[in-house]
């Protein structure tokens, strides 16, 4: 059962140096407050795990949190490079990062065998591609009914899965809608679940579109209104565009990255984000 | 989602009465070659402007499928993002991702699959994880494999879009992270991959098509006012040149007035800042 | 794309002899009217499939038209047996009925197999069970990444599959809602879809919990109010159990149900039904 | 879904100054067993009927999930199916069953799987499948399996409920379509099966329970006014005994209340006839 608390808190228990963390949403719905809590308790060690990391895994990169990413696609979307994760990459800074790189059909499927609480899911991926090279997560299996060999990837099971959603009810129900990306899989396939949410509702009405996961898969709700930005809550905001547009300068300079992160994150008082986690 | 190299600005050439750049008839030419597709799975950037495009022009009822889960997208901007708000709010169907690449994709749903990408070969393979830069550097780092390895494999067709530089048509590339048609005709088959692959690769400065027996991209268009000498200095490897070059027609006015309308109510981060 | 057309000429033309055909619903939304036109066609040698086969395959199965069941559980939800199923299997009246039969769990990731274009699925199933003994439909694999070994189930793709649904827009795209099974995989499975619909609509709107099939995964629509009874479709009907509790001494009874057949189905002008679908 | 053989009718009892039938002591000791779950797998007939007293008695949050796709149906009467309406109506959350049986079943999230039988061994093994009916006839055709294979194997652990008949409580099972124990201790940790399996057989005579050291089903509990004798009479194997063998409480005022308004509630075809 889901305990309604606040994120610091919620945090501190739930994410441990050392940790796999998957914090999902494809585009939207990114739990960048949870992450910046991360940064701010110095967290650190950690196996990162998202499809399409961006700009949240580039500031936790370069705060020097991370020790592996498993990923399939990362970028600043319709921006360039994420700068920090590259310097990670190429130069070593802050720190060495290791990689375990796939293709999205292989992490998506990733996700569902660790929700299934399978070892291993089987796709028609990974064909003639030099990924495979670089992993040992990709192997293959042959079909015992008609022969053909098939891609085998092992499962995730993070040990913690972090998501943002629009909503959660007393209980610590919770209810996403928009697009929900690998949301529902990345929870199911964790040992523990964090869900910061936009608010506190009396009842979750049914939406179009919407998934509930209950109280009984959750370990913790934490209230944080804005907690997407700059991803965005359908419902609740749009995405800030422009944000991600000024990021690229900011990342591209270390001086300029530590700066923004003390000045954005680690200072608290002045981080308005901050202000509505407590 | 394959990235498309950033920082190369389309020229401004001029034919006949009509001003527009050399952006604008790669991009306008690719959206052309959806015109008779039902169904298309869209990369971010280049190939998201052409088959929005495409909606507006050639193939009105073309459905756009997005890999962040929608299906039949019909936006009236360029998302800056395959996750952008519209993209859902607009779709006939949101699905979640794995089911969008099981069933749609994997499922042999999508009959075009439009990609970008860093590097190319003569087979059309594509290269999105890392480029060499010496013996004595790091790896650079690109984006990775995102959607394309899949979607090459298993829509009915590839199209690919991409400015055309030696840096990005190559000799051979550093990685192979999406095969189009590996070493020649045949290797689809061997490995198994449904679609035929990629049939033609759109460029700023013509368009390739794999030749039906070699499997290798020849250059078959230029446009107007490109010469096949500098179609040749700008790719990597000896390009093979078809026996009759065609030229593509320039953009219609109404090509351009809709794509700069597309571009202009797309202008990222427009209605944030 | 799918054509709005009558359900005789749909049925006509998309069903044939010999085929594996797939009339999904679990409880909810099951195509009757589709498949008393299957019995007034005469369609017949066909291969069922379906997870649940309730009153309406016994009715198929009564009328001489299944040369083989592929299922998981085949009752009478809450009344008792299928007697008609009961006498074929174990009397072949009127005909030997071959099995291939599974559990809810296999029978279910056939299916999405089947959707994937996989040629099998894998599940943590069937252990210390018989039921791989009478089946060549469930093997095994080799985990590549544990050494575990699981359940390997071959894929499911009907020739047909048969839906009902609420819905439909002119252009024929198709809404489903309320429990919505295993229907999205039976039909993404299939090479050739029909779906019955309740009424067609200016514009589907996103519902909770709906599902929409777009047009170009359908062949043909056949609008048929009242097309699922005595299942139901909520938001129109509600399940008529009186019937299913009537069907049980009918179906008892050979002669009882060529006669039941005979006149609510066979005889076109005193069915109802018959005459909604022109 | 697993059947529960019809046909058998509880004979009324008295005990003390309430009166009560056979079934309604089966019935009520089934809804107290689910006094601890969170939730709940649910088998339709005997099993919903004590879930769904246990959600009105002893445990009002517990939440139960149908294979339908539906968790935390909160319905007011018995449903007749596991696709009746109310069960969707009345959700938390409603999944596509192939969700059901992947992330929350076989993803080890369901406390205990409650399950009917047609015949049960005395390792709690289940046969829902064929019957054989001697050497000239053709088997006896049951429903099949449904769910209960993976129920049995995945979820936290199993409670069973049936009528307690020589028909039912056999030597050896016709055909094994869901195992409990097995062939006795060690069989489900050497199949690899994650739950712990049967753990209490509730019948209309009384309650049995795995022995821990040998898995083998023993009498630990008998109704009020139940004899052992008359409990192994209507079992089809020489059924242990517990040293000690315990009398369920007869049910309270409050729990026949409450088990009668249900099933008057839930008629079935009441509201359509």
């Amino acid at each position: 059962m889901a305990d309604i608390r606040s994120l610091q808190d919620a945090v501190a228990d739930l994410v441990h140096d050392g940790d796999t963390v998957a914090m999902e949403g494809f585009t939207h719905l990114i739990p960048y407050a949870a992450a910046h809590e991360v940064i701010r308790q110095g967290i650190t060690d950690l196996t990162l795990v998202r499809m399409t990391p961006d700009v949240i895994y580039d500031q936790l990169i370069g705060a020097g949190l991370v020790r592996k990413l498993v990923f399939s696609w990362g970028g600043n979307p319709g921006v360039g490079s994420l700068h920090r994760f590259r310097d990670a990459v190429e130069n070593g800074w802050p720190r060495p990062l290791e990689l375990d790189e796939h293709s999205h059909a292989g992490m998506a499927n990733r996700y569902v065998a660790g929700a299934s609480k399978l070892p291993f899911a089987v796709l028609r991926g990974y064909r003639g591609s030099d990924i495979p090279t670089r992993t040992d997560t990709v192997s293959t299996v042959v079909c015992p009914f008609t022969g053909e060999e098939l891609a085998a990837v092992a499962a995730l099971n993070p040990d913690v899965t972090v998501i943002h959603a629009q909503q959660a009810d007393r209980a610590g129900n919770v209810q996403m809608w928009g697009l929900t990306g690998v949301q529902k899989e990345a929870a199911l396939a964790a040992d523990r679940v964090l869900v910061t949410v936009e608010e506190v509702v009396e009842e979750l009405a049914p939406r179009p579109g919407g998934i509930v996961l209950p109280t009984w898969v959750i370990d913790a709700v934490s209230v944080v209104p804005g907690g997407a930005h700059p991803s965005y809550a359908t419902g609740y905001s749009t995405r800030d565009n422009a944000f991600y547009q000024a990021w690229d300068p900011i990342a591209r300079d270390r001086e300029a990255f530590l700066k923004w992160i003390e000045e954005n994150v680690r200072d608290n008082v002045r981080n308005s984000e901050g202000a509505l986690t407590r | 989602m394959t990235a498309t190299p950033a920082g190369t600005t389309g020229t401004t050439e001029t034919t006949g009465a009509t001003d527009f750049t050399s952006d604008e008839l790669m991009e306008v030419n690719a959206a052309r070659a959806l015109a008779d597709a039902t169904t298309c799975f869209v990369g971010i950037g280049l190939p998201s402007t052409a088959a929005n495009l495409a909606r507006a022009t050639v193939n009105p009822g073309l459905v756009l499928i997005y890999e962040s889960g929608t299906i039949g997208s019909k936006p009236t901007r360029l998302p800056l993002s395959i996750g952008d708000g519209e993209l859902a709010e607009t779709a006939d169907a949101v699905v979640p991702v794995p089911e969008m690449f099981n069933y749609w994709l994997q499922g042999g749903r999508i009959d075009v699959g439009f990609l970008g990408a860093a590097q190319v070969d003569r087979y059309a393979n594509i290269n999105t994880t890392v480029v060499d830069r010496g013996p004595d550097k790091p790896e650079g780092r690109l984006p990775g494999a995102g959607g394309a390895p899949e979607i090459a494999s298993n829509c009915g067709k590839v199209l690919m879009v991409l400015r055309h530089s030696t840096r990005n048509f190559v000799e051979r590339l550093d990685f192979v992270t999406t095969l189009g048609h590996g070493g020649g005709p045949g290797d689809r088959k061997r490995l198994g991959m449904p679609g035929a692959g990629p049939t033609a690769v759109i460029t700023d400065l013509g368009i390739l098509r794999p030749d039906p027996s070699t499997a290798e991209l020849v250059l078959t268009e230029v446009h107007p006012d490109v010469t096949v000498e500098r179609v040749r200095a700008a790719t990597g490897w000896e390009l093979t040149v078809a026996d009759t070059v065609g030229t593509t027609e320039p953009p219609t006015p109404h090509e351009l007035a809709a794509l700069r309308a597309l571009k202009a109510a797309g202008k990222p981060g427009k209605e944030t800042r």
